[in-house]
């Protein structure tokens, strides 16, 4: 079977739960279990060919340029961990059919125990460093949702996110690297780097990719100082415990130590970080996991222990080292998961797991008993089962490792940390089983049914097997993945019995010992309670809710929703960017001199910077602020005019007028006086920003103003084709409606769109909520009599068909003199709006026809099949064409497409003009003001006779 | 092809002016409408991208006006893939948005809708310095109509700051395209950047000030700090799907600035490696800002907008090597993030119409749903926080692979990966709160139930009350379609991973065309047969 | 000729300066606002008057072709004078004035601006006016 | 002659802009404001028509025209806005 | 023929503005103001419902020219007391004038007059549109003035207005 | 002349900027009013400045381009103008829908946008 299907095989398992839902327990385990049973077999399959030393490859590209493919690997190291997943994977389906409730969703259950199960075959059979990666972050996030399963347990929760943070840790430092390794390597292919040896080692970058590969490993093996994470997974329900903590997650490390052994192994560095860790955390484990009461916590913690002592052995840096430590990987996967299970079993049918409660169910559950205390002496190392002989071998490495100078050293802690796994393996037979039958169990225990029996025996009787005939049970296994491992071919020596030598004495000296520890537990445990300690988690816990906490206070204190904050920050950043920019760069000489100033330019320049002054200092009068904008568009219109602008000093002032009634419209509601609530530092701080920005922003007007154009500027193709190609004098507008038409249509349509966003804001301001703020509203003005002065209607009633005149003369004279469709179309809008003001909304919208949407459409529409009509002449949108025409008796006279596109422009302007002031006015009228025309059924004035 | 090019941009303009000119009534018609437009937009623009897939770069005279005189639109491989996501994005967010029933929370949403592709589409194709102005305001002017769709206090002030930054932004904008008319005397793109290329040496300091404000420009446009502050707000306000569709707005920034320094202002012009060099140091502290932001975020609006800051971070990472790799990194990541972003928002859309629009982080009773929702959820933080599978591992794995080279790297790498936990740890907390925490809620009521006792208060009554401006599930006219819209953005993420290599050779072709600008110039200033003398 | 024109154009220019000026300054030295309200109104538009008649003259005798355009203007200006005077003294007068201190309106009704019944202009009242007559 | 005249124009119309500056900053009421703002625009026409006269051309006369429009609509606006607060009603 | 010309007066200043806005005499552009008298007026037909008709031209134009007069004399006066008069010295004074004038246009032209000539302003209506209330920047006799403007404007207006 | 201009143009951003900087929305929106007036000058100026020269054609064509300013950033500022009037006009209603909605006329974001009691996991 190809080594991807293997792989894809429980991913396929993972679909099956999430289909067959609603189809139950039995379904769901046996579909999960027929997928890993045939990827079991598939595995197996390969067997004959590994032995034989063949490394079977199969690959698939994914992202080659960057190295990363899909390549898949099957060699005795990862035949050895293929099985253990495999296998103890199909017992824990099997298990978990007889654990789990009928409550819980066991969908999801499979589902996450079969994507990590993948997962897990994903990284032992990657070929590939990169592609190895998915699969180690996919194990960080499926045993995520696996820890977390109830989730309506808060340490649930925890113990799942502190998991995947921890490794989801180690694995970005992992990504880091092997990233590094790849790139020594030339390839993150992992039969290349295997190759890479001296040149990885002689790297200068040795040490940090080492570095992050450990950090990877070691916070997913839980070795000293990430260990911690491990107990608080054991929140998980049993059958998830037994598989990541037994034959899987945690072994993950440990498999991708082994797996990089060849390159990474064998320096000082090496050496001292792997295998004082390891050591480190062999002792540490054990000593906590002695003094716990929670059967789980004692496993997790022995786990923690027992991987320290895998870590340790491949930090050897020797071939007899990755020998045991392979050897232990197998016996730890067996008597590991069975006590996992067994403890599960207790749960289940005890209801507690604490130890406080427990004791006496020897007699009540003679047969998880038997299991149990098989399993529990392997782990102490008893004779003659499996756990005794990798342990053996474990010793004999240590006494033989000198440690810094320190010959006995590594031998000393090694045994002080095997006699409290003997001891915390005795407490746990003794604290569950021994003792007297207690009648205050919460539940009724007895021994459960075959189904959950049958995974913790098969693995008790693999147990005693592998002990009593190691070379038959194991040997081929442990030789294969040992010689994937070091590249040798060697025949490792299993055996029962190596004769009385110093690590079998040591061994009986640990039984010993930890059998009185257990005996003298109490008094130990009162010192333990009584010594100071740090907590792991609970630094974690504070480490997290610190740095929480301190991200929150960044976050709430950069973005605390001032406007000011921003802006400020902007403009300070523009003006230092380009500051930088300019003084980085080269400035040639002044070439233009300079304009004279007539005593008309001074007398605009005193107008508009005492405006401008006043301004800032008058702002706070809201209608003075109003005033003085106007007075400043005035002054920077009549600018335009003496700069040669006529086109833009029209637009500029129509502009500004409507800007002004559309902020008086908003005023009316707005409070009329803006308060000093910043204090005086602030405001010299924004005074500065500003002064920066004022004297940047003029300086490089003045900077540009003073130096020609380096090269001809594109405008003198417009001068010189304006009437040649474009049928009109004024060149600005010719630019608007031709040479630039397709930056008008889009500036059209700009507008039109700000009148539609005005539009439908009105209307949501005129629905639920704000509405009924309105209809309430006071406002804070005293309001004069004589809404619609008779003068003002009048005179404006004259006005309107001579402004219509002169809009429609801007219009038509916009292509040859100053004008056009966009200041046209403001004039007319300005002068509905003198109806609007003058007569009132009502009387004015009643004698409005076209709807102002209508005319924004049309006009957008209008300009864009103006554009379009040129594809009928092959030539492309907006093409214009014009021609000179005439009728008897009349002066010859132009008619131009331009002209049809400037009409767009023109509806489109008087639509979106008229429909914005006309949507502000409307939330004015629903603060309950009267209109003029309901109001007719109000008596008019009594004129009194005698006034004749 | 001839007058294809410019269908992107007249189709939508087209079918949002007949919607506000007929069927402003109608919001059927509008759906219907505005559905088909959107499906014809997406197949124009596959259409075009395939075209340009050939590598061949077409031009569009408007107004047959010859370059640089007149406006000219610009059809390469880059912006042919840029059209085809934002036109399947605006598809799918769209029905999102139909599905939902947003679309009915206030008026002329699909009009905007209409427009904002417009904005988009003319952005993407424009060859034109000051046109891209004008195409930045369109889009601009109907995100601000989309953002306050649907009113409330909190939306309305948000956008009020939305709107006022993005008016500095379009000042700065206006100066940086003054400063570049007055020093090249060009606005067209191509003819610029032969302007650059030969400015005499006394004229850099005015080319430059100009290229670092439109660098600026953009840069606010993108988020990139310390010019982001409006992002947070302005996104965790906005309606769900506008929000969403948001994600391609930041990407027209990155895209302006890809655009604009592969093609005109190269490195070996005079402007060096200024750009670069500013850009490097703020998208690391962008990237920084926007995780701590996910770590510390009190509500998933904001989370989701801090995410979306966090990714233009590692995206201008990557933009700011200028190399093809790290372009087309980049271009990998831009898809990518765009999806991821815009799924995001729709699954916290999707949370706060079933608790009542109230997405902070904190106890409520469990939602309608929550098995699916939290699925989705989970793809789509993993996606964001860069875990495999999804595409951001990739993604990340890339901008890593073409940052080596660079002196920082050790520094970048750091920051990547140490903002990867960040990310990581901030969205486990999320979902974790989400998702897990309202079961012992359920639990405990559920024990109380069964032991006959009254159940306890929930920590916080739900604020269940509908408001106008608050999206509620009752709105939904279909949560089917908000599902398989979400859904669809996911499987986007998973074939983006999946078929990451042809995704990466594209971007390769794609980047290898930006780093050889001489035909594009050539194709826009030289070949004029048929235009106007 | 020349020198007839040129010596009008001037006079014009120079009255119309000054009435431009007396304007703006009796904006500054009168008393209060009512009183303020009559410079502008007046001289400023008799000084912009002159100075547009000056132009229209100039262009006429001076310029290529006939030009009477400022005339549009000076009309204008004449025609919205009293419309802006009225507007700004009804400010005023709803300001600083109370019934009291104006005099009766000798109608038996009150002055508009401090009135709250219905415009005159609204509710058709420019037909009632026409239907009283004159 | 004529030169003289414009000069002594220009300088009558500026000092009446700087009167007409000081009325809108220092004044009792907003109607004095509104007032000023009104002459402003008044005297910016007549400088307009000044300023064409002496560069012999009347391209200017087009924003002459609107600034007189412009000025009375504003004008009427403050004022409006002054009499009842909502100027379209 | 009024439903084609609404406002025949206003027809004609259309054609005069058009002209005038040209500012160069041509048929064609005759014609076009002409077309534009015609459409314009029907255009803004609703926005002036009830058209007051001039009775007689010729007397509108001596209005007009007495008008003209009065302004130039009234600026002289305002000029003097702006300038000379201190403000100790002015005697500034409220005027109520009756009027026997109805139509809008009229009260409008009148009060428009009355705003362009010697130191009065018109500055507000009586509600029933009967009164017109003028302020006066200096009117030692305000009955005086009043029965000046009754006589030398108001009668004449009364002729004017239909 | 160009020194005046140059210190209009400055004096114009740096007061829209001082207001811009405010905390309520009308002087806010004010601020970007001046700041665009500012920028309207400096796009006209990057033409650099001419008096009495406006872009219209004379007598059809025979041009002489120093009898012109260039016409290309007048082009420019108009659509400026213009689209800068449609944004002022969407900031100044929505300025006063989130008055009307939110009961003042502060620019900041409210504390209610960030924080709501309540603990988090
Ligand atoms: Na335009
Ligand atoms: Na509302």
């Amino acid at each position: 079977m190809s080594p991807a299907l293997i792989a894809a095989l429980p991913f396929l398992g993972a679909l099956l739960p999430g289909l067959l839902i609603r189809s139950g327990r039995n379904v769901a385990a046996i579909s999960c279990g027929t997928m890993t049973l045939l990827a079991l077999i598939g595995l197996c399959l390969h067997i004959p060919a590994v032995m034989d030393g063949q490394v079977i490859t199969s690959s698939f590209t994914w992202l080659p340029r960057i190295g990363l493919d899909a390549s898949f690997r099957i060699d005795g190291l990862s035949l050895l961990f293929g099985i253990l997943i495999l296998g103890i994977g199909l017992l824990i389906i099997l298990y978990a059919r007889y654990y789990l409730s009928k409550g819980d969703p066991v969908g999801q259950f499979y589902t996450y125990l079969m994507l990590f199960q993948g997962a897990m075959m994903g990284i032992v059979l990657s070929d590939n460093v990169l592609f190895l990666l998915v699969f180690w972050e996919l194990t960080s996030l499926s045993s995520f949702l696996l820890i977390g399963y109830w989730k309506h347990l808060p340490e649930g929760r925890q113990g799942a996110r502190m998991a995947l943070t921890v490794t989801g840790m180690g694995g970005l430092a992992m990504i880091a690297g092997m990233m590094i390794l790849g790139n020594i390597a030339g390839s993150y292919n992992i039969g290349d780097i295997l190759q890479a040896k001296e040149a990885i080692q002689a790297s200068p970058l040795y040490v940090p990719a080492l570095l992050l590969i450990l950090l990877g490993a070691f916070t997913k093996s839980a070795q000293f100082p990430f260990h911690f994470w491990l107990p608080q997974a054991m929140a998980a329900p049993t059958p998830v415990s037994a598989y990541l903590h037994s034959a899987t997650m945690v072994k993950a490390g440990l498999f991708l130590m082994a797996r990089l052994w060849p390159v990474l192994s064998g320096t000082p560095e090496w050496f001292y970080i792997v295998a004082t860790t390891g050591l480190f955390t062999m002792l540490l484990g054990a000593v906590i996991a002695l003094f716990k009461d929670d059967l789980k916590a004692i496993l997790a913690f022995s786990t923690v222990s027992q991987l320290g002592m895998v870590t340790m052995l491949l930090g050897l840096g020797t071939e007899a080292g990755v020998i045991a430590a392979v050897f232990h990987i197998i016996n730890h996967a067996t008597f590991k998961a069975a006590l996992f299970m067994t403890a599960g079993i207790v749960d289940h049918e005890a209801g507690t797991r604490s130890m406080k409660l427990l004791g006496g169910l020897r007699k009540l559950m003679p047969i998880t008993f038997i299991i149990g205390t098989i399993a529990a002496l392997s782990m102490a190392g008893v004779f003659p089962l499996n756990g005794f002989i990798s342990k053996e071998m474990m010793l004999d490495d240590a006494i033989h490792t000198s440690w810094a100078g320190h010959p006995q050293l590594f031998g000393i802690i090694a045994a002080i940390a095997a006699t409290f796994s003997v001891a915390y393996s005795l407490r746990f037979i003794s604290g569950t089983f021994l003792g007297p039958v207690r009648d205050d169990y919460p539940h009724h225990p007895h021994d459960p049914g075959l189904g959950l029996l049958f995974s913790p025996g098969l693995l008790v009787v693999l147990v005693v097997l592998i002990g009593l005939m190691p070379m038959t049970m194991a040997g081929w296994l442990v030789t294969a993945s040992a010689n994937a491992v070091t590249g040798a071919a060697t025949e490792p020596d299993l055996a029962l019995w190596h004769g009385v030598n110093a690590p079998l004495l040591i061994s009986g000296a640990a039984l010993v010992i930890g059998a009185l520890m257990v005996a003298f537990h109490r008094p130990l445990q009162r010192i333990w309670d009584a010594l100071p300690r740090p907590e792991a988690k609970t630094i974690f816990d504070a480490v997290i809710r610190r740095a929480v906490r301190w991200a929150q206070a960044v976050n709430d204190g950069l973005h605390d929703g001032r406007l000011a904050r921003g802006a400020g920050m902007m403009a300070a950043t523009i003006v230092l960017a380009g500051t930088f920019a300019w003084i980085t760069g080269r400035a040639g000489p002044e070439t233009r001199a300079m304009l004279p100033i007539s005593p008309v330019a001074a007398i605009g320049f005193v107008l508009l910077i005492v405006a401008t002054a006043c301004m800032v200092v008058f702002h706070r009068n809201r209608l003075l602020a109003l005033v003085l904008i106007g007075i400043v568009g005035l002054i920077v219109s009549c600018a335009f005019v003496y700069l040669s602008a006529p086109d833009l000093a029209l637009t500029q002032i129509s502009v500004e007028v409507v800007t002004v009634m559309l902020m008086l419209l908003a005023l009316n509601f707005l409070p009329k006086v803006t308060w000093v609530e910043t204090g005086g530092l602030r405001r010299g701080a924004d005074a500065l920003i500003a002064t920066m920005v004022g004297l940047a922003f003029g300086g490089l007007a003045y900077a540009i103003m003073r130096r020609d154009f380096a090269f001809d500027t594109i405008s003198q193709y417009h001068i010189a084709n304006s009437y040649k190609q474009g049928g009109g004098d004024n060149i600005v507008n010719v630019t608007l409606v031709d040479f630039r038409g397709y930056d008008t249509f889009g500036e059209i349509t700009v507008l039109g769109i700000a009148a539609l966003v005005i539009y439908a804001m009105t209307e949501t301001l005129l629905i639920g909520k704000s509405a009924r703020k309105l209809a309430n509203w006071r406002h804070d003005q005293k309001r004069a009599g004589d809404r619609h002065p008779l003068m003002l209607v009048v005179a404006t009633r004259l006005i309107l068909p001579i402004s219509l005149t002169v809009g429609l003369f801007i219009f038509m004279r916009g292509h040859n003199q100053p004008g056009g469709g966009f200041v046209a179309g403001l004039i007319v809008a300005i002068s509905l709006l003198m109806q609007y003001m003058a007569s009132g909304f009502a009387w004015a919208q009643e004698r409005q026809r076209v709807p102002f949407h209508a005319m924004i459409g049309a006009g957008v529409i209008v300009a864009a099949a103006t554009g379009m009509g040129a594809w009928f002449f092959g030539v492309p949108f907006l093409t214009s064409a014009y021609g000179y025409f005439k009728l008897p008796f009349l002066e010859e006279f132009e008619l131009a497409t331009a002209m049809a596109f400037d009409l767009g422009v023109f509806l489109c302007v008087v639509g979106a003009v008229m429909l914005a002031l006309n949507s502000l006015s409307r939330i004015a009228r629903r603060t309950g003001e009267s209109t003029n025309r309901p109001a007719t059924n109000q008596a008019p004035p009594a004129v009194p006779k005698e006034a004749h | 092809m001839n007058h294809f090019i410019i269908a992107p941009v007249l189709l939508p303009a087209i079918i949002g002016g007949l919607i506000i000119l007929w069927m402003r009534h109608d919001l059927l018609l509008q759906r219907v409408f505005s559905t088909v437009g959107s499906v014809l937009l997406l197949g124009a623009a596959l259409y075009l991208a395939f075209h340009a897939s050939t590598g061949e770069v077409f031009v569009y005279r408007l107004g047959n006006w010859p370059a640089p005189f007149g406006i000219v639109l610009m059809l390469d491989r880059l912006a042919g893939m840029m059209l085809v996501l934002t036109a399947f994005l605006g598809l799918v967010v769209q029905l999102y948005a139909i599905g939902s029933g947003w679309d009915r929370k206030g008026w002329h949403f699909h009009a905007l809708w209409q427009f904002q592709m417009m904005g988009v589409m003319g952005a993407f194709l424009t060859g034109d310095a000051f046109n891209l102005f004008v195409f930045f305001e369109v889009l601009l002017i109907a995100s601000y109509g989309l953002m306050i769709h649907g009113g409330g206090p909190l939306r309305l002030r948000a956008g009020v700051q939305y709107v006022v930054i993005n008016l500095i932004g379009s000042t700065l904008f206006l100066a940086a395209l003054g400063t570049l008319y007055a020093v090249t005397g060009t606005l067209n793109m191509a003819d610029m950047a032969i302007k650059v290329a030969a400015l005499p040496l006394s004229d850099t300091a005015v080319l430059r000030t100009g290229a670092v404000l439109l660098m600026l420009v953009f840069a606010i446009k993108a988020a990139l700090v310390p010019l982001h502050f409006w992002l947070p707000s302005t996104y965790a306000n906005a309606p769900g799907p506008v929000a969403a569709l948001f994600a391609i707005m930041s990407k027209v920034g990155v895209y302006s600035i890809i655009r604009f320094y592969t093609l005109v202002f190269p490195g070996d012009s005079a402007v060096e490696t200024l750009v670069s060099d500013m850009l490097l140091p703020a998208a690391l502290i962008t990237l920084i800002v926007g995780q701590v932001g996910v770590l510390g975020g009190r509500h998933l609006g904001r989370v989701a907008a801090m995410s979306a800051i966090a990714s233009i971070g590692t995206l201008v990472i990557a933009v700011s090597m200028f190399t093809p790799e790290s372009i087309s990194a980049a271009l990998y990541y831009t898809i990518h993030s765009t999806l991821t972003g815009a799924a995001l928002f729709l699954i916290a859309d999707m949370i706060a119409a079933r608790r009542g629009g109230d997405l902070w982080l904190t106890l409520r009773p469990k939602i309608q749903n929550s098995g699916l929702i939290a699925a989705m959820f989970f793809a789509a933080a993993i996606a964001a926080a860069g875990l495999p599978p999804m595409s951001g591992f990739i993604g990340k794995l890339l901008v890593l692979d073409a940052t080596r080279l660079d002196p920082w790297w050790v520094g970048i790498w750091a920051t990547i990966l140490i903002t990867s936990l960040f990310a990581i740890v901030g969205f486990g907390r999320a979902g974790s709160t989400l998702f897990w925490l309202p079961f012992q809620l359920q639990r405990i009521e559920q024990q109380a139930a069964a032991e006959g006792r009254p159940a306890p208060q929930s920590p916080i009554p739900p604020k269940l009350e509908p408001d106008e401006h608050i999206q509620d599930i009752g709105d939904a006219v279909s949560p089917t379609l908000t599902f398989a819209a979400t859904g669809t953005l996911l499987a986007g993420l998973v074939a983006l991973t999946v078929f990451a290599g042809p995704a990466l050779r594209m971007t390769d072709s794609i980047a290898d065309q930006l780093f050889s600008p001489h035909p594009y110039v050539e194709s826009v200033l030289v070949n004029q047969e048929g235009a106007r003398p | 000729m020349d020198l007839f024109f040129e010596i009008l154009v001037s006079a014009l220019l120079v009255i119309g300066g000054f009435f431009g000026l007396v304007g703006s300054y009796g904006l500054v030295k009168l008393p209060d606002p009512m009183t303020r309200l009559h410079g502008p109104t007046k001289s400023a538009t008799l000084g912009v008057g002159g100075v547009l008649l000056a132009s229209m003259i100039y262009f006429a005798w001076f310029g290529a072709a006939p030009s009477l355009h400022e005339l549009l203007i000076t009309l204008f200006i004449l025609l919205t004078a009293p419309v802006t005077g009225l507007m700004i003294a009804k400010a005023n007068i709803h300001l600083q004035w109370t019934r009291d201190e104006l005099p009766p309106t000798g109608t038996g009704t009150n002055w508009a601006t401090l009135s709250d019944r219905p415009s005159l202009m609204d509710d058709g009242a420019d037909l009632r006016l026409v239907d009283e007559g004159d | 002659m004529i030169a003289y005249a414009l000069t002594f124009a220009f300088a009558c119309f500026g000092i009446a802009l700087l009167f007409n500056l000081y009325r809108v900053v220092i004044a009792p009421g907003v109607p004095d404001r509104i007032l000023a703002l009104d002459t402003m625009t008044i005297n910016m026409i007549a400088m307009l028509t000044l300023f064409g006269l002496r560069e012999g051309t009347e391209m200017y006369f087009e924003a002459s025209l609107l600034f007189a429009m412009v000025g009375f609509v504003s004008t009427v606006a403050y004022a409006k806005f002054i009499l009842r607060g909502d100027i379209i009603e | 023929m009024s439903r084609l010309f609404p406002h025949p007066i206003l027809s004609a200043l259309l054609v005069v503005t058009w002209l005038l806005l040209v500012n160069d005499f041509r048929w064609g552009s005759l014609v076009f103001g002409m077309i534009l008298g015609l459409v314009i007026p029907l255009f803004i037909k609703p926005y002036w419902p009830y058209r007051s008709t001039l009775k007689s031209l010729p007397k509108y134009a001596s209005y007009m020219l007495l008008v003209f007069w009065d302004i130039i004399v009234a600026n002289i006066q305002v000029a003097r007391i702006v300038l000379f008069k201190p403000n100790s010295q002015l005697k500034p004074a409220w005027i109520v004038i009756p009027l026997d004038i109805r139509t809008p246009e009229a009260i409008t032209v009148l009060a428009g007059t009355i705003t362009l000539t010697p130191g009065t302003v018109s500055c507000d209506l009586s509600e029933c549109g009967h009164a017109l209330l003028v302020h006066c920047l200096h009117a030692p006799d305000p009955a005086a003035v009043v029965a000046d403007i009754k006589t030398r404007y108001e009668s004449r207006l009364k002729e004017i207005f239909a | 002349m160009e020194a005046l201009v140059a210190i209009a143009i400055g004096a114009m951003s740096a007061s829209g900027i001082y207001l811009v900087l405010r905390l309520r929305t009308f002087p806010v929106v004010i601020g970007m009013t001046m700041m665009s007036y500012a920028i309207n000058l400096f796009l006209v100026a990057t033409g650099r400045l001419a008096i009495n020269k406006p872009p219209i054609l004379q007598n059809h064509g025979a041009p002489d381009f120093s009898a012109y300013t260039d016409p290309l950033p007048q082009a420019l500022t108009l659509t400026a103008i213009v689209i800068s009037f449609g944004m002022t006009a969407v900031v100044v209603l929505l300025s006063l829908g989130a008055y009307i909605e939110g009961g003042d006329d502060y620019i900041d974001m409210p504390e209610s946008d960030r924080r709501e009691d309540g603990n988090a996991e």
